[in-house]
């Protein structure tokens, strides 16, 4: 796919799919309704056809063991692409990422690594109501041994799944569930993608926006309306939730003096928490004003559209945040 | 065990009408759903039970009011057999605060205190521990009653399953397993997910007795369903039903139903539930065609009712977001 | 058991536990080796003996199945207690935990609630490496639905159980390892504990060091080895990691100016980050200094002692940090 | 198929001897173990093998260079037998740097790349999705391989073990599902953690091929495993071979055993794997004393020298804590 044609977020991932499986006979993807179905999200249509039900393999409902399996594979030499159809599933399959994916390599003194890919999707917006709309991959970044990424743009869907196949050990790709109909170009930077650091969106002087994911639209958009009274917001996308690139986040800081982080996780204990913590201990004589936390509110996410809106972070909470500590005490 | 054909209908003709007049609501009901689906009245995920009515028809109406149920994401048809008013249903469906759970649960949510139906699981598998906690509940507190789980095919390749099953057995506890074989879960054929396809076989493996039905037949259904649930109910233990059904509609609404013929779809129509028992009933005299164009025409008229309620109710208000969240943060 | 005299953290646990099932014939306990065994940590032993087999209950090792077991019985009108042996095995148990316990109240619109309590075993320091010393209390602590407590001392062991069977809603109590052989005084206060507030263990002008369960000791040694050196810590016990009681957190540091946070979790995403993002957010205009957290280094927990000392917060690093900030630019 | 009793040793001396041979360094380095955890040279957790040798020596002793084996937190006497050096085990024993792990994993945590030794698992059932992913990558490169799992019948409860089978028998992998019936899960019997108490039932209900195996005669079992493993080696699925034997010592080392008679256990150690066998050669005369005690003075010296080695090992600096955790957190 050359740079600069406009594609589907969810196209991007499918070619990046597609051309790990061309490229190396080990890579195979495995997930329920991966095949015949061609995916939940439609993310893997029409790779049955190309590769075979052997490398697009579908499952039973089986979140422990199928992860499991893939763990195994890997360390049998193969690198899988593990799909577990949403981040409430992946609940079940915790214990084998925790207790196994996430130590192997440590527990066998470096003689073993799990070099398994999992994909899933996160958030919410849907209307898909409590036990279908968690964000977890904040809380998944609290595990040492996994490196967990959150592709957000078009760039990072078609570019991450090459250097995290690379990667040695597990890596956990989050894919908003709300990007997945989202279309832009491919920007020339893509083959080149940086599994390792943050990106800064939009730069700006007076306050950073930190986030990632799902919530980069948003806090780009908000970006956009503070322009428009005056006020630079840049914008970083964290793009890597673990391990954290928390330089590029100071080395904002450091020169706005004020930070808002946008997180669609519920507030207490969300990945926000660990970005303002990192702040205050680092660069806190840098901070001009509070470390504000844009976030979920903390409930199960209700089914209306009108009462998911409400607990999910909008565009006029992050204007609201900024103004509060660009007007602020100071 | 399986009961097809036009064996005469054993029971009197109250009882035979009333089992068609649920499975009709449930029918009308949803089609009626599917259609504001379409019109963006109803969102989230919707998952129709169309062509299965034998089965919650036939099950549930030999329950008691005593009696506890446990369902599925595809349970809008048990939760009206079970006696949610359609009204309170249908605003539910809609996500207005006069649904049964104030609009929060939504389609794959129905839950009523004053009925024991205890959801709506939106987890394969998620309803079954809990199954097991209600019988358990029961049988310390010397309650002769019954607790109802269905789940899907699917649902048996979980570990949920396997560790429910067994805990159920190994502490005679009364609960009846409902297992809706519809042969796929999602697009995935029954012999892509089980190495066993004889489900009655997996019961024995905990020494639970297990009984297959034509669930299409909603007297088959009605008739085991009566003797399990006194088995049941004696207290001597656990009881596995297998209802052999089919779903004539996609998976949810966004299923492009890649996975399944065209021709073995319209095979199964012809064993459909509601027209078989119709002319069933018409061939034995119990049933004239004035009479069920009268049925057709007040369940009609129940639907029709529960819209118009759903479209009146109120939303629920903002500021009650964050109550009924237990614990509430602070 | 009166006030003043000596027992174990163990003793005191136990004593909670019988009393509970003297009380309230509703009230049982579950979980594996519970029984027989006399549980693993011993906490059990005799119950079994007092109160049968029913009410004492082995389970086979199915923590998804029992768990929601207990959800379920809690549903069906009994006050179940369940022990998951560790915070390690509770990983296979976190579906229904996150999905059901926490979401039921919520999703049924307030018609159900799971008065629900689980206790485990949490943390580290007895050398038994990556899988067997996880620290997740925290980690639970995002979870909207649950109330997360952790007992740290006599009174708190002997004193946490009544208020949360109390709760209608689930509670979720992490006992940590080094505390079980613990021995102290029962004060007067035990009788009244308060679920929902933090508790000034040590008054101090100079620092607020915030911690709990297991650290409060350490924090308590680092306390006095300052003092010592003419700085005068306040020690603050969280107890109640969700819904976090921030206000006592605040006051302190309102007057300190400085805080110090440890946590036995891995440093990332841990319980510290939130509490330092809430002092961020909400004083950080009584800020002096930056507020650090002393955690755990972020690996899986190595065998030896000399590794895992070094992973774990000692005192010695306690009163570095502490140093770091009182010593330092302000 | 149980062959007890004193039938003729069917194969070659050497094999025999070699069979007894295994069984007596199980057996010296774990006696030696647990004295030097009374000393305090090891720690944690430790989890005896005593009564159990038969097993480890028989199925591994019928094993390839080429496959894989997977053990529980009971595995030192795999580990032995499967070719980890009894030097480098102790070491591990000890924490030490020279150990298999490099002292990370301890007792429940041995892993070697070499022997294909994949751990050395912690979590009950935890080892079992990991052999289906070993043998899945073995089936995807086409080569002939076994994965050997070891499991205890405690582990049968957890969903892990019935999706593990399933997805093995649905996939047709090529592993060899080992149980080690000791009877007793912790405290827990077996007819109080399985409704079903003949496992070999269990397993049908996969159509998984299965055997049982008295688990105390080294020959019995050598025989099964050596033709149950070409069975698998030859791509035809899965087996399950069920090794009915008896732990002699405690669950562990903090076990008061009280959830067993004495009588029972006494009644057990008649059948003890290692007289009865060194009786049987002695009685057809294809062991003498006299070379019974140079085998036993030469194992004696090996597990010595293996203390000697441990002893005299270094720590791992602390400086390479962080190195083996994989996306090392910044
Ligand atoms: C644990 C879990 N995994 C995956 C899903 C996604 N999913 C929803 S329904 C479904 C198929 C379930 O099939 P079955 O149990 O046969 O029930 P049916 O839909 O046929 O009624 C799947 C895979 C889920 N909801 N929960
Ligand atoms: C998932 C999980 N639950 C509980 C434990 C605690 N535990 C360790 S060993 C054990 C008993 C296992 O019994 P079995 O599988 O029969 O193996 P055995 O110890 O008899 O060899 C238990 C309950 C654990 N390690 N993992
Ligand atoms: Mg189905
Ligand atoms: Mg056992």
């Amino acid at each position: 796919m050359s740079a600069g044609a406009t594609i589907s977020y969810r196209e991007a991932l499918r070619q990046a799919l597609r051309e790990a499986m061309q490229r190396d006979p080990r890579v195979f993807l495995m997930g329920e309704d991966v095949g015949r179905y061609g995916g939940t999200y439609a993310v893997s249509k029409g790779l049955l056809e190309e590769f075979g039900p052997d490398r697009v393999r579908d499952t039973p409902l089986s979140e422990l063991a199928f992860v499991g399996a893939g763990i195994g594979a890997a360390l049998g030499g193969m690198r899988p692409i593990v799909e577990i159809m949403t981040v409430n599933f992946s609940l079940l399959a915790l214990d084998q990422i925790i207790n196994n994916a996430a130590t192997l390599r440590h527990m066998s003194g470096g003689q073993f690594s799990v070099p398994l890919v999992i994909r899933m999707a996160t958030g919410a917006g849907r209307q898909l109501a409590a036990q279908h709309s968690h964000s977890l991959e904040g809380w998944y970044a609290h595990i040492p041994g996994l490196r967990i990424l959150a592709p957000a743009t078009i760039d990072d869907a078609r570019g991450m799944l090459a250097p995290a196949l690379a990667d040695p050990d597990p890596v956990l790709i989050f894919e908003h569930v709300q990007l997945y109909n989202t279309e832009g170009a491919l920007s020339d930077a893509w083959q080149a993608t940086d599994i390792r650091r943050a990106r800064v969106h939009r730069a700006g002087r007076d306050v950073s926006l930190v986030t990632y994911g799902g919530s980069l639209g948003k806090a780009l958009l908000a970006a956009e309306r503070l322009a428009g009274e005056g006020i630079e917001a840049e914008v970083i996308d964290l793009r890597v939730l673990r391990p954290l690139d928390a330089e590029t986040v100071f080395e904002s800081v450091r020169r706005t003096h004020r930070a808002v982080i946008i997180d669609e996780g519920w507030r207490s204990g969300s990945l926000s928490a660990e970005v303002s913590a990192r702040i205050a201990e680092s660069i806190f004589y840098s901070l001009d004003a509070p470390v504000l936390r844009v976030c979920s509110e903390e409930v199960p996410v209700p089914y209306p559209k009108h009462l998911e809106d409400a607990v999910l972070p909008q565009v006029p909470d992050i204007v609201a945040a900024v103004k509060e500590i660009v007007s602020g005490h100071d | 065990m399986s009961h097809t054909g036009v064996y005469p209908v054993p029971c009197d003709r109250a009882v035979a009408f009333e089992l068609l007049r649920q499975m009709l609501r449930i029918r009308r009901f949803e089609e009626k759903c599917a259609e504001l689906y379409g019109a963006g009245r109803i969102r989230g995920f919707l998952h129709l039970y169309i062509g299965e009515e034998a089965v919650a028809a036939g099950v549930i109406g030999a329950l008691k009011p005593e009696d506890a149920v446990i369902a599925t994401y595809r349970e809008h048809g048990h939760a009206l057999v079970r006696g949610i008013p359609a009204d309170v249903l249908m605003a539910e469906m809609y996500g207005k605060r006069t649904g049964c759970c104030r609009g929060r649960g939504g389609s794959m949510h129905l839950f009523d205190a004053a009925t024991r139906f205890y959801g709506g699981n939106a987890i394969v598998g998620g309803g079954l521990p809990l199954a097991v906690g209600l019988a358990l509940a029961d049988r310390m507190q010397g309650l002769a009653r019954v607790t109802c789980c269905f789940f899907g095919e699917g649902a048996i390749a979980e570990g949920a399953f396997h560790e429910s099953m067994n805990l159920a057995a190994l502490w005679n506890l009364p609960v009846l397993f409902c297992c809706e074989n519809n042969l796929y879960a999602m697009g995935t054929a029954l012999g892509r997910s089980q190495s066993q396809v004889d489900l009655c076989a997996k019961a024995a493996s905990y020494r639970i007795p297990a009984r297959r039905v034509d669930g299409m037949d909603v007297i088959a259904v009605s008739e085991a369903a009566h003797s399990v649930a006194e088995h049941v109910r004696s207290g001597i233990g656990p009881y596995f039903l297998e209802m052999q059904t089919y779903r004539f509609r996609a998976h949810s609404m966004f299923d492009p139903e890649l996975y399944r013929d065209k021709a073995e779809v319209e095979e199964w129509k012809k064993r459909g539930p509601l027209h078989t028992f119709t002319d069933r009933l018409k061939g034995q005299g119990l049933l004239s065609e004035e009479e069920f164009q009268a049925l057709d025409a007040e369940v009609t008229r129940e639907v029709q009712a529960a819209v118009d309620f759903a479209e009146a109710a109120e939303w629920e208000p903002l500021e009650s977001l964050a109550s009924e969240v237990g614990a509430v943060s602070s």
